[in-house]
């Protein structure tokens, strides 16, 4: 793979870290309120997947979706502005954290009743079958989600319709408090597609690469008419599910289990050039987002200097983003109003 | 001069008309397609546009109505056709979380062009699962527009206008109505979509009332018209937004109210009604607005006891006697 | 299988048959009105599966469930006189055709909303389970009704908690005018019950005694406690969807195709001892109740006269019903408040 | 003397309590179980009762409070927790369909000992897809009964009466006051479960509400007190069925009706509210009877405009001195 997009891939994951982390701060501060569900940890997924799109395919995601569109192309501040409640907001200030949207980037939303993301997706992957378009879409939900009934429904008139939809599962282990085995009987969400013959695949969430290959994979079926296709990506939040969770019901050896193969500070340990060597790195084996700094180092992509400005820029680009939201102004009702008649136009209704 | 069609023929032309001039139109439903609807309001559609404009989906309400949101947020404009009122309770949070609040959600970004036909009402011996009303729970929802037609003259413009709007639109189609007949002019202009129409002038008395309701509310009178009443029928043709002006005009005239609802009668459409000319007509009320409503109970499969819950042009006369100080004081 | 045993199930078929052709007659005289969904052509599936039921368990059906109920041992009387609306129906006129409900026999109600057997089968399972009692609950559901969300939900939460429900598809290959491959991604309804893990079966629908000997052995595992078990028993409706369907979506000679594997229709013809001839009767094949007939002839079982007599049995049976339904008083108004407000007892509300 | 302890508390004590009472109550929703639910209403419970008593579901709410029915059906007491009212939409079929018509279709033949707690409301920031308000929507349901308590006793009370009850039940708890702290004696004897009660008398003006708006109309009431008006406060307590009687009093003494509701006023609970005391006060009032309701739109994430979208002590102030022809006239 080229070194530029192993280096773009490493900085949006470094890019989604720091933006969450500092939202964190920012809830904290109260710039923020509302439910907030941060991704860290999770990076590799947004990232290999969402690098594997073109512009013209949609996104539909979830309320835990500041990284899918950070990745997406939103700037930023349009993102942080959008959590600040503010006018300069992706959503205008209307949306807030679980409600991001950008037509132009064909981000269609986030979602925060869990199992919407399957029929929004399905339909536009229906106007796109129609109008015989080159297009796909790509549709994130939880572990958690798998089990409303939109997800069988959906999955069904996907299949049956042959739709362009890539139905990406974030399989993080958890329904807030509630883990896998207790609220699936099928544990192994990507057999959970069978039931509609849906090709199903499951990948490591930990490798951003497994996850972009397995991707462009299934992006390229799609596009060659096959249907729908989908992921089971298998990955680990660090944090509670959202800023009101201590996440309590998590054994600690758990969480740290995870953390230590957490993608981001494994591949900035990495690119530290003398630690760990060459063959603590080999050693590290369940830890696939190594075998990416391995591979990049040895292909001579990785230099510190490189991971040090990285470091840098996206702190700046996050540190921009808060001030341009602080910096934007309140909407005021006039927008709210505005924004719920916005598709009246000049329609005379009375 | 205008031909007398049933109102599901013109409910089949006016979708002809509408997904002939914009390919962007389709409709989905269960068995629109090849079986030509179960009021026959997509017949002939499936042989003359294909599957994909007009597509049978499984028994998925849920699923089928968000797939309409999405597309409609890519500029398409999907007529849904949940077969009866009765399963869109299964459809309603697409309706409700998703298409109504999408567009306000995302600040304004999105389109919602989308129509939702329910076919409802009380009809015949259904039993209460599918009796089941939802006015009150749509009128609810800001950002949704709901339409009523009673005639085929207007069940054939608000549909089209329907399709047409980029906002999200209910129609409440009554089941008891596909049948009847009446003139359709397709040379007539349309009236706005959610204006209201006074059916019948009258002075002493104003009758609000929509739907099938508002046939009956015309028949009754006919009828209170020979004891010597006179009362004013307008049928509101929209319950989202309400043409408060049309009623308020009319109340002003007559300083009479009822109001006459198929839905059960607490917290039902014609509590709004009443409340909303109440508040706008207090001092020209020369006694209190009332409401002929349903009774507050599931419909009962027996007929005659299904009869007796729902108002008949019989006791439409007997409230309006009563509401305009004719009748036995209650 | 023991004579009486074989008998008592070609009664039930023979009631149901005759019955139902009388509900249609009914319905055109004017007696019945609503919807109708009638079941000639499916008599050998609620055979076979409720002369397995034990009287403690449970039964949950649909809209098209008057031979559940008859089979279930609620008389005809009651069941007629309900479709009529009358006083004696066995839901006192409320419920009418789709809404059949008999406490005492544990009949739990035909539901109209396509989906709804799902959720409430899985309730009175979780109320078993958790009571620790030796009873199970079987679950009707057509072949369109799996496509409902709440299938997938309920299917998964029975798997989870291991709860005793038999579901049953009776698959008769429409959804109303939608044939099974056009509104399922998957046509083999039986596999889409791996989705939760669930012991699944396909059992020919047409013969009374595999659906019979699939349920007695499904039930054995449930009481074994092994958790939900899944039946796909194959069928087909001879008549349109309801009343109102004249089933033109069908071609004849499919109709046709399926008559002459009539359950009941085979077992009566053969049972007229020299048409048609043992080899015939051999050669038939497909028909799977003529191997029930043939069963029962070579065993001795069935005689000329016993048909005769039960022939006129049912016909005695269905003409007291409608009798018994015709002179039943209508309910008054009184009757409805006390049905709705039934559970209020002596409570002091305001 | 009674100590002060908040809603939440009190909810979980009368969960305890009804379970300790009674094995046939058992609660069930989305970590309600081992998280202790999201509210911490079910808190410690699944230590005390074990999993089948305190059950962790699932993100399956049609198919969970369809459970739930089924197992009333054979005479459990089940206690849904819908994590919040906003998710409620996708379990409307089986409260509606089901639990509200089962004892109706049958004939009278199966209890329906369900209870259904929703948190809702309008909390803080949470945007227009979590927060929905569903009341309007659940009383037009004929055999649901709706308690909105406002206080930890009445917290403590209604649920436990709503245990107890072998009708279905739906609890709208608010989610701003499950923190809210107030006296909770267990040894009180219980007011009927329905009954309104005036929390401040008054003389100049009624102002009818209920839930967290009842707590901010006492509020504006005290504020109202120091201007010369003197409302009187009535606490609905339940909005199905509603205690009429209690505000008809309050109304023929002072004459002036203000309703103060969350929810959108458009065909809201208001509706009802304003058109049936008006009908049964029309020649009490003095002036038309008045909502101050939320706003007809969904709810902006925007903290400066969520709050304009709903009343708020101040704004309740001004609407009543409006109603009681003190304020500027509209
Ligand atoms: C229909 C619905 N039910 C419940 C919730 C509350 N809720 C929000 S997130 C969540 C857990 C979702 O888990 P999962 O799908 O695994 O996604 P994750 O949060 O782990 O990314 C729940 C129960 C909701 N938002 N919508
Ligand atoms: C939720 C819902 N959607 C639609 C309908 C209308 N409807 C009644 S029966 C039926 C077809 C059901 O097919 P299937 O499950 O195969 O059962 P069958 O009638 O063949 O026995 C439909 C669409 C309904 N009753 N409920
Ligand atoms: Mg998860
Ligand atoms: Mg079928």
């Amino acid at each position: 793979m080229k070194r530029d997009t192993l280096l773009a891939m490493l900085h949006d994951m470094l890019l989604a870290r720091t933006f969450e982390e500092r939202a964190a701060q920012e809830y904290t501060k109260g710039n923020i309120a509302g439910f907030l569900h941060l991704y860290p940890g999770e990076e590799a997924v947004a990232v290999g997947v969402l690098h594997a799109a073109e512009p013209n395919d949609y996104i539909v995601s979830t309320y835990r979706e500041h990284v899918h569109a950070l990745v997406r192309g939103v700037p930023a501040g349009n993102v942080m502005a959008e959590l600040f409640g503010k006018r300069d907001g992706c959503s205008g200030g209307m949306g807030g954290s679980m409600h991001l949207f950008d037509s132009e980037r064909r981000f269609m939303g986030g979602y925060g009743i869990v199992g919407e993301t399957y029929p929004v997706a399905t339909g536009i992957a229906y106007s796109i079958a129609m109008q015989e378009l080159p297009e796909a879409v790509i549709c994130f939900f939880g572990d958690g989600a798998v089990n409303q009934g939109t997800f069988h429904e959906s999955l069904n008139m996907a299949a049956l319709w042959k739709l362009p939809v890539l139905f990406v599962c974030e399989n993080n282990r958890y329904q807030i408090g509630t883990e896998i085995h207790r609220h699936s009987a099928v544990t192994e969400v990507y057999k959970r597609a069978c039931g509609y013959r849906i090709p199903s695949e499951k990948v490591n969430g930990m490798d951003v690469l497994a996850v972009h290959q397995a991707t462009l994979s299934a992006l390229q079926r799609i596009r060659e008419g096959t249907g729908p296709q989908f992921l089971e990506v298998e990955t680990y939040r660090f944090r509670g599910h959202s800023m009101s969770d201590p996440g309590s019901y998590r054994p600690n050896v758990e969480v740290q289990a995870f953390k230590d193969e957490d993608p981001v500070t494994v591949v900035l340990e990495e690119s530290i050039p003398d630690y760990p060597s060459e063959s603590q790195l080999d050693a590290v084996g369940r830890d696939n987002i190594a075998h990416l700094t391995g591979h990049m180092r040895r292909e001579g992509y990785l230099e510190m200097e490189d991971v040090e400005r990285m470091k840098k820029d996206v702190a700046d680009i996050v540190d921009q983003a808060v001030s341009f939201a602080l910096n934007s102004p309140e909407p005021d009702l006039q927008a709210a109003w505005r924004a719920l008649y916005s598709n009246r136009g000049e329609e005379v209704l009375i | 001069m205008a031909d007398e069609i049933p109102v599901w023929k013109a409910l089949n032309m006016a979708m002809d008309a509408e997904m002939a001039a914009d390919d962007s139109v389709f409709t989905l439903g269960e068995d629109v397609g090849l079986y030509g609807g179960s009021y026959r309001v997509t017949q002939d559609l499936y042989a003359r546009y294909g599957e994909w404009r007009v597509r049978d989906t499984p028994i998925s309400e849920g699923s089928f109505t968000g797939l309409a949101v999405g597309a409609a947020m890519v500029g398409m404009r999907p007529v849904v056709e949940i077969m009866t009122v009765n399963f869109a309770l299964l459809a309603l949070d697409a309706i409700i979380n998703m298409a109504a609040k999408i567009p306000f959600m995302s600040g304004g970004q999105f389109p919602m062009p989308l129509v939702v036909r329910m076919p409802g009402g009380v009809a015949k011996q259904l039993a209460a699962q599918h009796s089941q009303r939802l006015e009150h729970t749509l009128m609810n929802v800001p950002g949704l527009r709901i339409a009523v037609p009673s005639t085929p003259q207007d069940a054939w413009w608000q549909l089209r206008q329907a399709i047409r709007s980029n906002e999200p639109v209910v129609l409440l189609e009554h089941e008891l109505l596909y049948f009847s007949k009446g003139p359709l002019d397709t040379e007539l202009p349309p009236l706005p979509m959610h204006r209201a129409v006074a059916r019948r002038p009258g002075n002493d008395l104003t009758i609000v009332s929509y739907s099938h309701m508002a046939n009956l509310s015309l028949k009754a009178a006919e009828r209170l018209s020979a004891e010597g009443i006179d009362a004013e029928v307008i049928d509101l043709r929209s319950l989202s937004p309400i043409d408060w002006d049309t009623c308020m005009r009319s109340i002003q005239k007559t300083h009479y109210l009822l109001v006459v609802e198929e839905d059960c009668g607490f917290a039902g459409a014609g509590a709004e009604i009443v409340a909303g000319l109440t508040k706008r007509c207090f001092y020209d009320l020369d006694a209190p607005a009332s409401r002929h409503a349903g009774l507050d109970m599931p419909t009962p499969y027996n007929g005659t006891l299904e009869a007796a819950s729902i108002p008949t042009i019989t006791s439409i006369v007997a409230a309006a006697r009563q509401t305009s100080g004719s009748g036995e004081p209650s």
